[in-house]
């Protein structure tokens, strides 16, 4: 459904970001999204939302194709018509709206009528059951979890085929974060929509994820399907943090190593 | 006697007020939408009347359908002005956007004297002269129609931003760019937009203050009077900016005539801004503005 | 490499600095064997810009008329440098600078504004320029004499106070209620402390209503003036002001005789249309309509330099009545023109002929130019003011207060 | 311990204003033209430069509140106005000498920040902006009204500057006093800049909540902003009254509030060399714009009407302009001069 | 009595409880760790303690001194540093600046010494000495010049850890330090937490979403839900307490993520 083509991305015009990733999404499924800070995944979202012009970026190399379609010179309110919303890192609600409000700028885009805006109103508050409790309360002042759920309930609001997701897990408590991601399966399951996630947790994204690419210095190192990526003793040892015996090491140990080095010099 | 000058001060006060209210609408409009705060907003209803001025005394068209086509001419104007100016700044510190709307009102008016000169022009009257008792206090036909216009806007305005799509659109834009670019909105239109919206409230302005004064390219100086009136009413809030306006408006009218003997001349003047004063003290997000959630 | 590039940039800028800054060759200042200069500071931007537009075209015609229909003075041709000093005292005092430092002229002719004035009044006796005349509304603009500083316009304190010897000697009006709005300035002051003087000859009390240059909504002044039952209003300040004070005024059915300062004397008065009616001016100089040959001259020399509009102006002659004294004053020199002698033949002019454009006349110890005036009614079906009275002076004449 | 010595060294380097030979070279030549302007330069350039000195004071001044701590105002020609009328008062009406009359502006001016900074610590934005606002009109209302004191739009006349015996009464004699003050007050500008007061100052402007965190005092230092900053412009105002020998209520405007603000923004906010060069690009520019309109007013007359507006549009175009495509001033230009220079002939 | 004690703390905003009845005794030398779900009030806490909220009841004493009623600043110079969720730097400053302004309080000059001398005084050699010693010791010698703001997150968090430590805090207050790093960064940062503890010998509050770095590395673990504490003990402890699965881990935490990997 979605395909990157060796793309490129530079900022300023001198500091190049994605150096020639390529990326599939097929239809309906979970793709998980992983590296480090910097590596550039959020810069592929932005490329692929087309908020890149807006940010001082631009796409010098590659292409991004949507269902056969060049997608990667739309504008973002295009590339939102056709079916591909992203929930931005940090969740971003709109505080000084209300809980409704921020639903209903969700589906800015849509011209289907107030009968199907309802019908889907109605649907995204049985997703999320928490925020239904808060709908005239004002976004700034619900909790992280629930403003969490507003970003996925919002973006959903605009009826996508393709969701992604930036860093949901981000300061949320394992209780939520399993909630949400329980959500994300269901709504991927029950609506067939596709959903690019990106993440920190590795463990949870690749646990509801049937595909998974990770990402080092704005280029793709590694892609497979979950399974075999969590076999992969590299991806254990950097991403899942294990040893090879399946046994997470502690946190109280690691690296001395590198903490003596500096007595050592 | 003293009640029926009361009446009377309060009710003059009430259509300068209106256009104070006007002016800080606009103000409002662009700030709600794109987070920059237009000091040009005066000069753009000064535009306004000349050029329907103009369009009326050159082309000898009549009062309605010139001022028609002024707003016509001012949406697009304004939006060019947005296009050109404003928008590579966005995003950029407060001061340098406050200095560039500071400029380009400093060009407008510069403009302004170049084509038309910076003699007085009278505004070819569309209302009766004839003035109209309203409990024993007299008013304008012209300032009637000021005050008229400040409600229906305020109305329409509240309905806008509060049910509307593109009201909804415009709040969130306002709060997020980037968060409103993912949501679909087109957020250069909605920055346009609401440039244009604002010249249109400017040029009613602009055009209803010639017709009880007349017209010069200093005129831009009585908006100045709408910085205290949306302080006043709270930089997001269109009722708080029309509320705030006709406070000022009648405030400074009964200063005016009440404590002029013992503040000096033109006491009227600074009043707004003794007002502001006070209330920031009291209520440092204004009377009607929201207090922004900051979060650590 | 770069310390030399860099010193030796410096170097130049100071050697372009120095050439430019080099001292001119000593002679009488701004006089040379060609030419006159003159300068002038005008509002070009500022709330004057009006007045502005008006003098810098009657400087450009007497510039025209001199140096082509008269052929110069004595071989030399005049030209004048204006400066625009926004109305600012800042502006103006830089202006000042520029003019007598940087262009080195020889005198100062047709400046207005009382603000602006004030700012250089020392800075005229200081570099001992001449300044003829100043068309502003303050009393140190000769009072005490600068033997510098010349003073051509009307007084509004001479003004006021004819407003009441003409309500009380001519209208005969019994127990008359005085009231005065004016501009918060010292222009306006001048006429208020005019009502006061007078005032205090008669015995009347009066009400003042001040209102901040630039202010549009007279509604309080207009409210407490009719609360106080004013029956005659003297006005100080521009004649838009004047039309929207006479508006407002018939708007809360308040309707007094107004007197209108000699400012009000323009076109722009009927702005008010019909409500300008009937009230009174008071005016130094000459009219348009009367048909008088100096009008007639100004026409045609207007008409011929291209100042046209300034002829729909009747405060015209008061920027123009000092220049054709100065020509005058310059013929009568020669060749040895110097500012001192300049002075001398100036205040030696007694009746000065002006060809019933007003009187102009001073003295060794008089920097005052005009001290007689005409009451004139506003004709607003005309759009004309028309002499009521011969000249005369105030009850209270100046210097004798 | 050897690594913390070579820590200090490096520090010292750092933070060394005159790195190079040449950089010494033309400080020198340039303090020797300052100092000799008025023995070759002609009286209205003397003049000018007196303007430019005081306009380089006042732009420090306002700098040190919205450059480095990020308050903005638009009442910094009030706090001139203060400073201008306390020491035209005292010179006038109770006959100080100078120096007394130049300080005690200053304090005035100071005191007055104060008693606006208090009130105002819990503002943010642009409810800061207009408060100033407010506050500028006030100021200019009282000035004009109180005229038992300030003789309104009279002005007052100020008693011929003197110090020490000698007398400053020229343009060519007080520049030097300009001089001094502008010198002065730059480089206690810059050393307040880099030490402890000016980065707490900065950290105010750049994120409250964190200077708080690490043990800033935000009142403390926001008062204490807007006392220097007026002080300076109290100081300021003083020299300009002295400059001109007469002081009226027109100088003060909105108008000249504005321009100081365009003064730090055209010259590159929150740098000292920002507002020299800010101030003094802001106070040639209009003789610029004469320079060309001027003659063309004398030369077509009919013209001379309508020029006026292009001075006022020029003003507000160069402002535009260098918001739109030199966000960083004038200082941005001269670092980028600085570095052609150092690599010059090569370009890189 | 602990060096840092909570007593009863209650804060509600506008009617909506954010912490009620908290108590919380942190000895000297601790690694007190909080934990939580959303909105439980944990940094909501942080604030009580470090001065923006001000509890409408209960005390918090620190050090012997009340802390309630003492504004950010005061509290900072009693020796209480902390970090922030999202990172609080100045990002047009450099690395060194920002740790510089770290040592605010440690400076002894006053304004007038400022700007008479600026940069020359003896002041700012010695405290650039001590900020160079923490730039050393938490490894950030390549980004000292750097602007802040250019600098990657992870860089960032740890400038922010270096901007406390240049504080000398007698406590310091980490609130969410690991959020949004990878494993390597979240390694290294536990490792320099750790650090500061043990060598420095700096007692640590820390907040944390991470349970496998709460429970490896904190002595101790509070944990909070709905805005009280619903359990405190050791990081064993808490893990087998049932209303602390309920409310935060779940129920059989370790097992959930093993039956994820399993499947």
């Amino acid at each position: 459904m979605l395909r990157i083509n060796n793309l490129e991305v530079v900022y300023n015009d001198i500091i190049l970001v994605l150096r020639g990733i390529s990326l599939e999404a097929p239809e309906a499924a979970i793709i998980a999204f992983l590296g480090s800070n910097g590596a550039g995944k959020s810069t592929t979202l932005r490329a692929i939302s087309g908020l890149l012009p807006y940010e001082d970026g631009e796409i010098t190399k590659g292409t991004i194709e949507y269902r056969g379609e060049a997608v990667h010179t739309f504008d973002p309110q295009r590339i939102v018509g056709l079916g591909i919303t992203q929930v931005p890192e940090g969740r971003r609600v709109f505080a000084e709206l209300t809980v409704e409000e921020n639903i209903r700028v969700g589906a800015h885009t849509r011209r289907d009528g107030k009968e199907e805006f309802r019908r889907d109103y109605d649907r995204v508050l049985a997703y999320f059951p928490a925020l239904s409790r808060r709908l005239r309360v004002q976004a700034g002042f619900v909790s992280g979890g629930e403003q969490q759920m507003l970003a996925i309930a919002r973006a959903f609001m605009a009826r996508p085929s393709l969701m992604m997701l930036d860093e949901p897990s981000l300061g949320l408590a394992p209780l939520l974060v399993t909630e949400i991601f329980d959500i994300i399966r269901k709504i991927n399951a029950e609506e067939r929509v596709s959903v690019l996630l990106v993440e920190q947790n590795a463990l949870m994204a690749l646990a509801i994820a049937e595909y998974g690419y990770i990402m080092e210095n704005g280029k793709i190192v590694l892609d497979g399907p979950s399974h075999k990526l969590m076999e992969n003793e590299d991806v254990k040892e950097f991403y899942l943090g294990m040893k090879s015996d399946k046994e997470r090491k502690s946190f109280a140990e690691v690296k001395h190593y590198k903490r003596r080095k500096r007595w050592l010099s | 006697m003293a009640l029926q000058i009361l009446l009377q001060l309060i009710v003059t006060g009430l259509a300068w007020g209106s256009v104070y209210a006007l002016i800080a609408l606009g103000f409002v409009l662009i700030f709600k939408a794109t987070d920059i705060f237009n000091f040009a907003q005066p000069e753009l209803m000064m535009l306004g009347a000349y050029l329907s001025f103009t369009l009326i005394t050159a082309l000898k068209l009549p009062f309605l359908p010139a001022f028609l086509v002024t707003l016509v001419l001012m949406t697009v104007i304004s939006s060019l002005l947005e296009m050109m100016v404003i928008r590579p700044l966005v995003g950029e510190p407060v001061l340098a956007v406050i200095m560039v709307t500071l400029g380009l009102a400093n060009v407008i008016r510069g403009m302004t004297g170049l084509i038309w000169g910076y003699e007085e022009l009278q505004f070819p009257k569309p209302f009766s002269a004839q003035p109209i008792m309203l409990f024993g206090a007299a008013i304008n036909q012209a300032e009637i129609f000021t005050i008229l216009a400040t409600a229906l806007l305020l109305v329409v305005f509240f309905i806008f931003f509060k049910y509307s799509r593109a009201g909804l659109s415009m709040r969130a834009t306002a709060e997020d760019t980037s968060t409103a670019f993912l949501m679909g909105i087109n957020v250069k239109r909605v920055f346009t937009a609401s440039w244009a919206i604002a010249s249109v409230v400017a040029t009613i302005a602009g055009v209803l203050l010639a017709t009880f004064t007349y017209l010069e390219p200093i005129m831009g100086h009585a908006g100045l009077k709408a910085l205290p009136a949306l302080i006043l009413g709270g930089m997001d809030s269109v009722v708080g900016a029309i509320l705030g306006g006709l406070i000022i408006g009648v405030a400074e009218n009964l200063a005016g005539f009440y404590l002029e003997q013992y503040l000096g001349g033109g006491i009227n003047e600074i009043t707004a801004y003794v007002i502001v004063l006070i209330v920031m003290m009291v209520r440092p997000y204004g009377l009607f503005g929201t207090k922004e959630i900051e979060r650590v | 490499m770069n310390v030399i590039a860099r010193s030796g940039l410096l170097i130049v800028a100071l050697v372009v600095l120095l050439v430019l800054s080099a001292p001119a060759a000593k002679a009488e200042v701004g006089v040379t064997d060609d030419k006159i200069l003159f300068g002038s500071f005008q509002d070009m931007s500022g709330p004057g810009a009006y007045l502005g537009k008006m003098c810098s075209l009657v400087l450009a015609a007497w510039k025209r008329w001199v140096n082509e229909d008269l052929g110069g003075i004595h071989g030399r041709k005049v030209d004048v440098v204006i400066e625009d000093n926004k109305y600012d005292p800042v502006l103006t005092k830089t202006a000042f600078t520029k003019l007598v430092d940087q262009h080195k002229v020889f005198a100062l002719t047709a400046v207005y504004g009382s603000t602006p004035c004030q700012a250089i009044i020392e800075d005229i006796d200081k570099a001992k320029i001449p300044v003829f005349a100043t068309a502003a509304t303050t009393q140190t603009m000769f009072d005490p004499p600068r033997r510098y500083l010349f003073h051509y316009a009307c007084s509004d304190q001479d003004n006021s106070i004819m407003m009441v010897d003409y309500i009380i000697n001519d209208l005969k009006t019994k127990d008359p209620k005085i009231g005065i709005c004016y501009q918060d300035d010292e222009w306006g002051k001048d006429a208020l402390s005019g009502v006061e003087l007078a005032g205090k000859k008669y015995g009347l009390a009066h009400t003042a209503a001040p209102y901040k240059r630039g202010e549009k909504n007279l509604n309080p002044q207009v409210m407490k003036l009719k609360a106080a039952g004013v029956t005659h209003c003297f006005f100080a300040g521009y004649a838009p002001v004047y039309a929207a004070l006479l508006t407002e005024a018939n708007k809360v059915g308040w309707k007094p005789i107004f007197f209108g300062d000699y400012v009000t004397v323009d076109p722009k008065t009927f702005m008010a249309g019909d409500l300008a009616n009937g009230h009174f001016h008071f005016f130094n100089l000459g009219l348009r309509s009367e048909g008088v040959p100096g009008w007639k001259k100004m026409e045609e020399i207007f008409t011929k330099g291209g100042a046209t509009e300034a002829l729909d102006w009747p405060l015209a002659p008061l920027m123009w009545t000092p220049l054709l004294m100065l020509t005058k004053a310059m013929q009568d020199i020669g060749k040895d023109l110097t500012r001192e002698k300049l002075i001398d033949t100036l205040q030696s002019y007694k009746d000065f002929d002006t060809a019933g454009l007003g009187k102009i006349e001073f003295g060794p110890n008089l920097r005052k130019g005009s001290h007689v005036y005409r009451v004139l009614q506003c004709d607003a079906a005309k759009k004309e003011f028309k002499p009521l009275t011969d000249w005369r002076e105030p009850s209270l004449v100046w210097g004798k207060r | 311990m050897a690594v913390t010595r070579f820590c200090v060294r490096t520090y010292r380097q750092d933070l060394r204003i005159l790195s190079s030979p040449a950089a010494k070279i033309g400080l020198i030549l340039f303090l020797l033209v300052l100092l000799t302007l008025p023995l070759w330069a002609r009286k209205y350039l003397v003049f000018v430069a007196c303007i430019s000195g005081v306009s380089v004071i006042g732009a420090l001044g306002l700098n040190i509140l919205t450059g480095m701590t990020g308050l903005i105002s638009l009442g910094h020609a009030a706090f001139m106005g203060l400073g201008a009328y306390t020491a035209a008062i005292l010179s006038a009406k109770a006959g100080w000498p100078m120096v007394p009359c130049l300080l005690s502006g200053a304090v005035m001016s100071a005191v007055m920040g104060a008693i606006v900074g208090v009130p105002t610590l819990r503002l943010k934005g642009l409810y800061l902006v207009v408060t100033t606002l407010a506050f500028q009109f006030i100021v200019q209302h009282v000035i004009y009204h109180w005229e038992s004191l300030t003789q309104s739009d009279k002005g007052i006349k100020l008693a011929t500057p003197a110090f020490l015996g000698l007398e400053f009464g020229s343009y060519d004699s007080f520049y030097y006093v300009i001089l001094f003050c502008a010198v002065l007050v730059a480089v206690l500008t810059k050393n307040l800049a880099m030490s402890r007061t000016g980065r707490a100052l900065v950290a105010v402007r750049d994120r409250d909540i964190a200077a708080e965190i690490i043990g800033v005092n935000l009142a403390k230092y926001k008062i204490l902003a807007f006392v220097v900053s007026s002080f300076v412009a109290g100081l300021s105002g003083a020299l300009y009254a002295y400059l001109l020998g007469l002081i009226a209520p027109d100088h003060f405007t909105f108008n000249q509030s504005i321009l100081y603000v365009a003064m730090i923004i055209v010259g590159g906010m929150g740098t000292v060399l920002g507002s020299v060069l800010g101030a003094v690009f802001m106070v040639l520019l209009p003789e610029v714009i004469s320079a060309v309109s001027g003659p063309l007013a004398s030369a077509y007359p009919t013209l001379a009407p309508r020029i006026g507006g292009i001075s006022v549009v020029v003003y507000g175009l160069v402002i535009i302009l260098f918001l739109l495509f030199e966000p960083e001033g004038l200082f941005g230009i001269w670092i980028r001069l600085k570095r052609y220079f150092k690599t010059w002939p090569y370009t890189y | 009595m602990g060096f840092l004690e909570l007593h009863n703390i209650s804060l509600s905003f506008g009617g909506i409880v954010a912490l009620s009845q908290v108590s919380l005794s942190v000895e000297s030398g601790r690694l007190f760790a909080i934990i939580g779900p959303n909105g439980a009030g944990k940094t909501s806490l942080l604030n009580c303690i470090s001065g923006f909220y001000c509890p409408q009841e209960g005390g918090i004493k620190f050090d012997g001194r009340e802390l309630v009623g003492l504004r950010p600043d005061q509290v900072a110079r009693l020796g209480v540093a902390r970090t922030f969720q999202n990172v609080e730097l100045f990002g047009r400053l450099s690395v060194i600046d920002n740790m510089l302004l770290g040592r605010h309080n440690h400076f002894r000059d006053g304004f007038f010494k400022n700007i008479l001398l600026g940069y020359l005084a003896e002041q700012e050699t010695v405290n650039r000495t001590k900020v160079e010693e923490i730039i050393d010791f938490l490894e950030m010698e390549k980004w000292r010049k750097h602007i802040v703001a250019n600098l990657p997150y992870g860089v960032q968090k740890r400038v922010e850890l270096g901007r406390a430590l240049a504080q000398e805090p007698k406590i310091l207050l980490l609130d969410e330090p690991m959020a949004g790093m990878n494993l390597e960064e979240t390694e290294d940062m536990a490792r320099f937490i750790l650090d500061i503890h043990q060598e420095l010998g700096v007692t640590i509050v820390l907040i944390e979403h991470d349970m496998d770095v709460v429970m490896d590395i904190s002595q101790r673990v509070c944990v909070l839900d709905f805005g009280q504490k619903i359990a405190e003990g050791t990081p064993e402890e808490v893990q087998r307490d049932h209303a602390v699965q309920n409310a935060y881990l779940g129920e059989n935490y370790e097992t959930m993520i093993k039956g994820e990997l399993r499947s």
